[in-house]
């Protein structure tokens, strides 16, 4: 693609705005309709459908803080595992809406822990601190500037490229300086096969441990109790799979946890439903 | 020019530097220019700024540039075109903003390792450095004498080219780009603004 | 020259033409260099005329020359020793890594275009390209047949010298891969398909 020449000026050289790597900005913004992912939730805080969740978050009408995002997960992929069709453009759908709040949540996470440590400070010594780095950052977003208007004048700039001729050299060209192995070596990487991102721990997990929610649901369900030992299988991962279950029952509110003693038998009870007030 | 041959030909020394311009890819300092001729750099610099009136723009095909560190015969901004056209050679890719503001801190600070920049920017800045050492812009530096002993990163002898400047103390005092009072101000009023709605 | 300055600019399609034999690598044949100026041969020749009267022998370190069908920029005879003597106080570049990696890329697919290498690295390889043709390892080989005719890079006898090899059939196999150094087609199938993997 040859370009228009070296000389032709782009206004908006070096003044566009600064997008990139930005962690300034927030993914959508308030008001914006969520894309619609068909996922009722029932959650501590929340009850409706997932595209309402998001819209109300990014409206800042519910809390991030309150709402557990592995929960939501959980429960899609149990709709999921239910429906038995997966809807490729549904799922990358939800699948950006849930980035898009663990990126806002953990944003906040770290936003709180920075906010910790400036309580210590005196707080106008912590605002002038602020100000001071965001001043100095400024600095360089302008130098920025100055240098995106010197690359659109001189980048284009043509030199010549070419080597000497073998005449006008005095040292020869040193011979055999480099083993023609190297050059095998510098391409090997390039054959190889990129590694595969290894995923088998994250799909192992979600399946597993879902099914493992399910099937403990529905003993709940039918016995209203059991103990740990009753229900737990054999493997050391399959045990804690279980355990991780029942936790996530006992986070939910669904059921109450009972140990006795130290690495004495976990006892499990319904709780009663409604589970959730409000 | 045609029609009218000129009738004084350049003394000896200025053609000498006339070919070492050419033939070497490399902008050329006084010094390296002096010693390949056999010459002081008392001697070279009249040759040179004969050589430099001469090749003036708008006078030639060619003009004589002071970039990166010496002097190079480069095509005249208002031939690029025909030559670009001809060879198919490509104006560089554009910078984004990211990669611009990464160099820039590079350029003003160098040497500077990763954290350094990161902790301009305020944001990680790992693959911005990847990115302008592949353009090759910035370049390894050694490494710094800190725990970890890390990467440093300085500015190469292309980013003066492509960016047109002499030598890094060309670059204009970053304090030129300070930000106004009333830029600061609001700085301060928006975080006083964020401040008070977390608390509440 | 010092002291006398010429008054008289060159015309426009003499400076174009001065223009074009400065950057070429290669003498250039008068359709070669009226086709880049959009102009006839017959407007051509006198601008070019022109252009040999001004470089000719004695009046500048560098004069132009027909060669082989067309014509060049050449350092002067008589300058040609200062050129020789730079050339001896120059010290050998080493190649980094990414110049290395790009002439393996180079040397086992060729002939290349500018496309292809950065498909197969990954990264656009402008500057490392420029940098090896700059090191005379690596030169055009015409253009490819595909739309845009993009030049195709191929390496020179200046290479072959460097890495100690009579010929490219010489190049070591690529044993790790069961590949003969013959199956190039092969290669260059799975680099560009890892190409499209990494990018993924």
């Amino acid at each position: 693609m040859a370009r228009g020449g070296a000389t032709a000026p782009r206004p908006d050289a070096g003044r566009r705005r600064w997008t990139g790597e930005s962690g300034a900005e927030r993914p959508g913004s308030p008001g914006t309709a969520a894309p619609g992912v068909d996922l009722d939730l029932d959650l501590d805080v929340f009850d409706g459908p997932f595209d309402l969740l998001v819209t109300l978050i990014l409206r800042d009408e519910i809390d991030i803080w309150e709402v557990r995002v592995s929960g939501i997960i959980a429960e899609y992929v149990v709709r999921l595992a239910d429906s038995g069709e997966f809807d490729l453009d549904a799922t990358s759908q939800f699948v950006v809406l849930v980035a898009a709040l663990l990126e806002m949540k953990s944003r906040l996470l770290l936003e709180d822990e920075s906010a910790v440590e400036l309580d210590e400070l005196d707080p106008d010594e912590a605002a002038r601190q602020l100000v001071e780095r965001l001043v100095r950052y400024g600095q360089f977003r302008n130098a920025a500037a100055m240098m995106g208007e010197r690359w659109e004048v001189h980048a284009g700039r043509l030199y010549r490229n070419a080597p000497p001729p073998a005449a006008l050299l005095r040292r020869p060209v040193p011979q055999a300086r480099f083993a023609p192995a190297v050059l095998a070596g510098a391409l090997a990487p390039l054959l190889r096969d990129p590694p595969q991102p290894d995923t088998s721990h994250l799909a192992d997990l979600a399946v597993s441990l879902v099914r493992e929610l399910r099937r403990l649901r529905e003993v709940l369900g039918r016995e209203g109790r059991f103990t740990f030992s009753a229900v737990a299988p054999k493997g050391r991962l399959e045990r804690a799979m279980t355990f991780f279950a029942l936790l996530e029952l006992h986070a939910g509110g669904e059921a109450r946890l009972r140990q006795r003693q130290h690495f004495g038998e976990i006892e499990v009870t319904r709780v009663p439903e409604p589970a959730v007030a409000g | 020019m045609p029609g009218s041959p000129h009738d004084v030909s350049m003394d000896d020394l200025a053609r000498r530097l006339e070919a070492l311009l050419f033939i070497s890819p490399r902008p050329l300092a006084v010094e390296d220019l002096a010693a390949a001729c056999e010459a002081t750099a008392t001697d070279v610099d009249p040759a040179l700024a004969g050589l430099v009136a001469e090749y003036a723009a708008g006078r030639h095909g060619i003009v004589v540039t002071e970039v990166g560190g010496g002097f190079t015969f480069a095509v005249a901004d208002d031939c690029a075109e025909t030559v670009r056209r001809h060879s198919g050679l490509e104006r560089p890719d554009d910078l984004s903003p990211a990669l611009l503001e990464t160099l820039s801190v590079v350029a003003y600070l160098e040497p500077v390792t990763r954290a350094d920049v990161a902790e301009v920017r305020g944001v990680s800045s790992e693959w911005a450095l990847a990115g302008l050492e592949e353009r090759g812009l910035i370049e390894e530096r050694g490494r710094a004498a800190t725990p970890g002993a890390p990467i440093l990163y300085g500015t190469t002898d292309r980013f003066l080219k492509l960016f047109g400047l002499r030598s890094r103390d060309e670059l204009p005092p970053l304090d030129e780009f300070a930000l106004e009072a009333g830029e600061v101000e609001e700085i301060r009023a928006r975080l006083m603004a964020n401040a008070a709605r977390r608390r509440t």
